[in-house]
């Protein structure tokens, strides 16, 4: 049995790019929002750090700064004019949701308060500059809360735990997508003009990842299936400060604060590597200087991993070293107190899992998957672009770590993600509406669900020979060994084997749960089915990529080549073959040079 | 479809709340033990006769002093501890260590008396 | 070392009531709670249901009851509870399957308290942020962590007794805009919590305070809230 | 800045309904009750107790200062114990607690019983009941 229902504009995700997204939509054409999470559940609520925007609170700061440091920490890769949008807007975004409620820290004169983040930077000293605006360490979660109310405020719609399973596309156009209602199992066809995807990001086909189990790629794998491209998807930020193992996140914030990266004999390594912001350098450049180091064996007890030192006696001691000083300009000097009121959530979670108190311990981390800069293409205003020519897909939208616009190029900046959430949200919310409220429905086909329930069919009836908790961590063993921080030809090549290989198994899956009530084993192994279909695309748009920028960084090709691979990989699937195809970089003002921090 | 949302009062008493918990259900007892008690006690003086004398019967027993005397004693004393902590909120982060205090301060208390009753009960 | 687990089970679709499963995996003291159950419906049992999504206590996702208490799967390691774990679904909710319950009645209650902020006073003129003094910010900061994992409400007697209280995680909400210097309407929501069904309900049985995973002292909060209500003061 | 104005809402604005005055009034008689508790126990005490009463008789004294609990005892001079002053105190002892200790049934009695009917006759039962305990308890302390 089907169920169908009617929206002008249907917002798959109810993360930070969903609910601004359905937010805004709302306001003029009847919306709904789909999640598969309870909406508060979403990945959005795990952000730490922080904000940016040039507000300028504490000290000189400029949209323009930002957009340079943006650009510069994309690798040249991200398009200007987009990266000048967002920046542009990211003050007013900030505002905004500072006037939604959202608790932002303050500075004493009673503004929002801003601390320093990896690659922010006065460009004309060079200096760190403290752009990311933050509510302690839980920004995110502050952001996801304050939407959701600002969403019950104005009475939108939700479809809380209905997980989105196809799209449906009649003609060329946008008509509608399945979704399952996990509390019934039943299956439902909801009709739309316009349809946001905003699904979050795929880190769960790696082995360490800050990701939750959530992030399975579902959006990008659909919309792939339909032969619309993926962009850029080699590029994967590896954050540098991932809890031993685990791979939790500990935010940028604590090397804001003051934080340094030690080696297993005892030194500060960073400056070697980034002489001029040290510890502050962008992720893609910390994350290789740890793995250099653990590769070189200064790992600690010859492990692999190294420690982050917030103890306030090393931070004060490499501060004076280094001549920070507080704004005005007295000597910096980090408090036990201090540490405990910004950082709350990140001395809990090492309590929790490592049983170690930073305030008098170091905590030991490692590089771990954390955000998928490549995705849906789309251009600024969120309409998703299907081609080398950005031709937009009548009535497709996407947003939010989903979606490439791109902002964040070939590594993203920290705290850029939830800019980009709230801004690029809020235009595809904007533009949908705009669409839906001159387009016509599309008519249904009749078997529209049709795809979807051979899909659940064939895992419901497979020989059983395989087990999808298995091949999942074969996969994301594979894809952190070979795919990861360091890649190269032979290894990615043995990777896209691999991954191939799992596919065809994939097949053999049976699920054992023949229920209809929240079967969720059904439900992760179709989500096996999408990271499979991701891990691929990425697999081979990076071993198709024979350079080094960002996130991808090959031994094999160490250098960045302008010349050649200044462009964005387009990737799609035709027939169950991937196809590559490129697109250019849109470069306004800054063109590309060397990369030093 | 699913299971109700009853929760029995064998399963509530189960949940492993830790002291407090145990104390609000003393206190629950306590109160309505008392509230009982009084009401009786009251009735039997006004009735007199025969209902009047059963009732006293009861209440005169010295094992149901003993626990109308448990039930007065707890309430009291747990009582003062809720009244100081609700009239000033900030102190309720101190609650173990009021329900230490407390804990000190009846057990004992309650331990002579129980001990007086008794022997008064059997001596006599 | 080996974990012995024991699980609650019910499948709406075959049984009329719960059992209980026992199993025994092969794992390491720093082991989650939820990765136990992972790897259990992993390799011993897909069935088995549960919700989960960070796995790092931020989400909210997975409350249960882990040896007669209620706390948060991922954030629950084998070396705090022992090698011999009890897990069952949280007390006070209808239970769909296994260890997932119907959480919109928490929900509902949530949405009672007029979760939002409200203010509608005119901007600054000069379009920036409300200004709001660090003390005033710290007023409420305590409040602001709640993830609405709801191990709170489900462990309190209160609750139990009688689902329209609208239970602790929504006090603790309607406390984080009561006292926010910006908002306007802490007197609409002392209001709604004063009726019956509202902060009346509370005994102060301390188990939300014992069970909640950020560590919000609720009782406390409560006892904020309620001399609020009888003196008016809202700092 | 608009920060550290007090922020104070208006009688009408806090919830001051029955319920919360309810709650602040259970606060209050439990500290009234302990008032009143010391005061008869203190009495007692003066008025020669510690020879000719033991403990269970002070307490008895102490949380119902009436003569008929003094009748039992081995106290001679029952004279003191029933002039008007120990009948007040004694009086507004068992008003203060049937209202604490009516309201605390009724409190209970929320907890399990939801429905707005049930809820009615609850509290029609309270008074009935608050009336009549305090009616008869008077009439007993004042004829005794
Ligand atoms: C630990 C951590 C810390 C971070 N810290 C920062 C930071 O400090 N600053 C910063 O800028 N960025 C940070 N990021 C990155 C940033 O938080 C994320 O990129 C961002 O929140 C993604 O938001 P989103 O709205 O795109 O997706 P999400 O918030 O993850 O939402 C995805 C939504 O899609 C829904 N969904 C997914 N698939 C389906 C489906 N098939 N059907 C229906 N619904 C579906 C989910 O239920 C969910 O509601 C951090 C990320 C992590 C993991
Ligand atoms: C010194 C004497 C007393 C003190 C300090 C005291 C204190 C309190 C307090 C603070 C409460 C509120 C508990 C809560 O809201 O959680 C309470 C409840 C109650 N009291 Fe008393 N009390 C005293 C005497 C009495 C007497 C004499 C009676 C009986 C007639 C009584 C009956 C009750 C009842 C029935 C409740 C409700 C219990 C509940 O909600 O669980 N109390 N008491
Ligand atoms: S107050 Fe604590 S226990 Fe309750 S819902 Fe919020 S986080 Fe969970
Ligand atoms: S457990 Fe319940 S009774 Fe009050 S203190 Fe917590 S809400
Ligand atoms: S899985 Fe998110 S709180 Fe446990």
């Amino acid at each position: 049995m089907t169920k169908n229902h009617q929206f002008d504009v249907v917002v798959v995700g109810a993360g930070g790019a969903g609910l601004m997204a359905g937010l805004y939509a709302s306001k003029t054409a009847k919306t709904a929002v789909i999640s598969k999470l309870y909406p508060t559940r979403s990945h959005t609520g795990a952000a730490q750090g922080g904000i940016g925007a040039a507000l300028g609170n504490i000290e000189e700061d400029k949209p323009e700064w930002h957009t340079y440091d943006t650009v510069k920490g994309s690798d040249y890769l991200g398009d200007q004019d987009a990266i000048e949008f967002m920046c542009e807007e990211a003050i007013n975004a900030v505002l905004e949701l500072e006037h939604m409620g959202l608790p932002f820290d303050r500075t004493p004169d009673g503004k929002i308060s801003q601390r320093p983040f990896g690659g922010h930077t006065n460009n004309v000293t060079g200096k760190p500059v403290r752009r990311a605006a933050h509510a302690a360490d839980r920004t995110g979660h502050m952001i996801l809360q304050t939407l959701y109310q600002q969403c019950l405020k104005n009475k939108v719609n939700f479809l809380d735990e209905f997980q989105v399973l196809d799209f449906i596309m009649v003609n060329g156009k946008t008509a509608g997508v399945v979704a399952v209602e996990l509390s019934t199992g039943e299956l439902h066809v909801i009709h739309a003009k316009a349809v946001i995807f905003a699904t979050g990001g795929h880190g769960r086909i790696f082995e360490v990842t800050s990701n939750a189990y959530a992030y399975t790629g579902d959006g990008a794998a659909i919309l792939l299936r339909h032969g619309i491209p993926l962009e850029d998807m080699e590029f994967f930020q590896f954050h540098p400060t991932g809890i031993y193992k685990l791979g939790i996140l500990i935010t940028e914030g604590v090397r804001g604060e003051g934080g340094v990266l030690i080696n297993g004999k005892g030194e500060r390594f960073m400056p070697k590597y980034a002489p001029s912001v040290k510890d502050l350098a962008s992720r893609d450049v910390v994350s290789r200087a740890i793995y250099t180091e653990i590769k070189e064996g200064r790992g600690v007890n010859g492990k692999n991993f190294v420690y982050l030192d917030i103890r306030p006696e090393t931070v004060n001691k490499f501060a004076a070293e280094d001549g920070r000083t507080n704004i005005d300009g007295s000597k910096y000097n980090l408090t036990a107190e201090q540490v405990l009121a910004k950082l709350p959530d990140i001395i809990d979670f090492c309590r929790v899992y490592l049983g170690v108190d930073p305030v008098t311990q170091m905590m030991p981390i490692q590089p771990t998957a954390h955000y998928t800069m490549g995705g849906i293409p789309t251009n600024k205003f969120g309409e998703v672009v299907i081609d080398d020519k950005n031709t937009p897909f009548p009535g497709l939208y996407a947003a939010g770590e989903c979606a490439c616009v791109s902002v964040h190029g070939g590594n993203r900046l920290g705290t850029n993600s939830l800019l980009d959430l709230v801004v690029f949200g809020k235009y595809a919310g904007l533009k949908a509406a705009e669409y839906a409220n001159q387009a016509e429905f599309e008519k249904l086909p009749a078997d529209s669900e049709s795809a979807t329930k051979a899909q659940l069919e064939a895992l419901k009836n497979g020989s059983g020979r395989e087990n999808v908790f298995k091949l999942s961590n074969e996969l994301k063993k594979v894809m952190f060994a070979d795919v990861g921080i360091y890649r190269n030809e032979k290894d990615m090549l043995s990777a896209l084997e691999k991954v191939r290989e799992l596919k065809a198994r994939f097949k053999d899956v049976t699920v054992t749960d023949t229920g209809r009530i929240f079967n969720t084993e059904l439900l992760n192994a179709w989500e096996l089915g999408n990271m499979l279909d991701v891990a691929e695309v990425i697999a081979m748009s990076a071993a198709n990529r024979k350079e080094s920028r960002g996130g991808h960084s090959r031994e094999d090709f160490p250098d960045r080549d302008d010349k050649n691979w200044l462009k964005h990989t387009l990737i799609w699937n035709k027939d169950g073959k991937l196809e590559i195809g490129y697109k250019p970089v849109t470069i306004t003002k800054h063109q590309p040079k060397a990369r030093v921090y | 479809m699913g299971l109700n949302r009853d929760v029995s009062l064998l399963t509530g008493l189960r949940y492993k709340g830790q002291g407090p918990m145990l104390t609000f259900v003393l206190h629950r007892i306590g109160g309505l033990g008392m509230g009982i008690f009084v009401t009786t006690h009251i009735l039997a003086s006004f009735l007199g006769g025969e209902a009047g004398a059963f009732l006293n019967a009861i209440y005169e027993n010295w094992a149901f002093q003993i626990f109308i005397f448990f039930c007065a004693l707890f309430h009291a004393i747990n009582g003062l501890r809720i009244t100081i902590l609700d009239l000033f909120p900030k102190l309720i982060e101190h609650h173990r260590e009021a329900i230490w205090i407390e804990w000190a301060v009846f057990l004992p208390t309650f331990g002579i008396a129980a001990l007086v009753i008794t022997m008064t009960a059997l001596g006599g | 070392m080996e974990i012995t687990i024991k699980i609650f089970r019910y499948n709406p679709e075959k049984d009329k009531r719960g059992h209980y499963e026992v199993y025994h995996v092969e794992g390491d003291e720093n082991d989650r709670v939820l990765d136990i159950l992972e790897y259990i419906k992993g390799n011993h049992d897909g069935t088995l249901s549960f919700r989960r999504s960070c796995a790092h206590g931020v989400c909210g996702s997975d409350a249960i009851r882990i040896n007669g208490r209620n706390m948060l799967a991922c954030k629950t390691l084998v070396r705090d509870v022992g090698e011999k774990i009890t897990v069952e679904p949280v007390l006070g909710l209808k239970i769909v399957k296994d260890l997932i319950v119907d959480m919109e009645p928490f929900f509902d209650n949530y949405k009672h308290v007029l979760p939002y902020f409200i203010n509608n006073s005119p901007l600054p003129e000069d379009g920036r942020e409300r200004l709001q003094s660090p003390e005033d910010r710290a007023r409420f900061d305590e409040t602001t962590k709640c993830i609405l994992c709801a191990c709170c409400t489900t462990s309190c007697p209160s609750y139990w007794a009688n689902g329209n209280y609208y239970g602790p995680a929504s006090i603790v909400t309607a406390h984080r805009f009561i006292f926010d210097s910006r908002d306007e309407a802490a007197a609409e929501r002392l209001q709604i919590l004063s009726e019956t069904d509202g902060i009346a309900r509370c005994h102060t049985a301390y188990n939300c305070t014992e069970a909640c995973p950020r560590e919000i002292k609720i009782t406390k909060v409560i006892g904020e809230v309620k001399m609020a209500m009888v003196t008016g003061k809202l700092d | 800045m608009n920060s550290s104005k007090s922020r104070n809402l208006s009688l009408s604005e806090r919830g001051l309904n029955f319920e919360t005055l309810m709650w602040f009034f259970t606060r209050l008689s439990a500290l009234a009750m302990y008032a009143l508790i010391l005061f008869g126990m203190i009495g007692a005490l003066v008025m020669g107790a510690r020879n000719q009463m033991n403990f269970a008789d002070v307490m008895r004294w102490a949380f119902m200062p009436n003569v008929t609990h003094v009748q039992s005892t081995n106290v001679p001079d029952l004279a003191p114990w029933v002039s008007v002053f120990w009948k007040s105190v004694a009086g507004l002892l068992l008003l203060v607690a049937s209202a604490h200790g009516v309201h605390g049934l009724v409190v209970i009695a929320d907890d399990y019983i939801a429905g707005v009917n049930g809820r009615k006759v609850i509290r029609l039962l309270s008074i009935v009941m608050l009336v009549s305990v305090s009616a008869i308890g008077l009439y007993v302390i004042w004829t005794s």
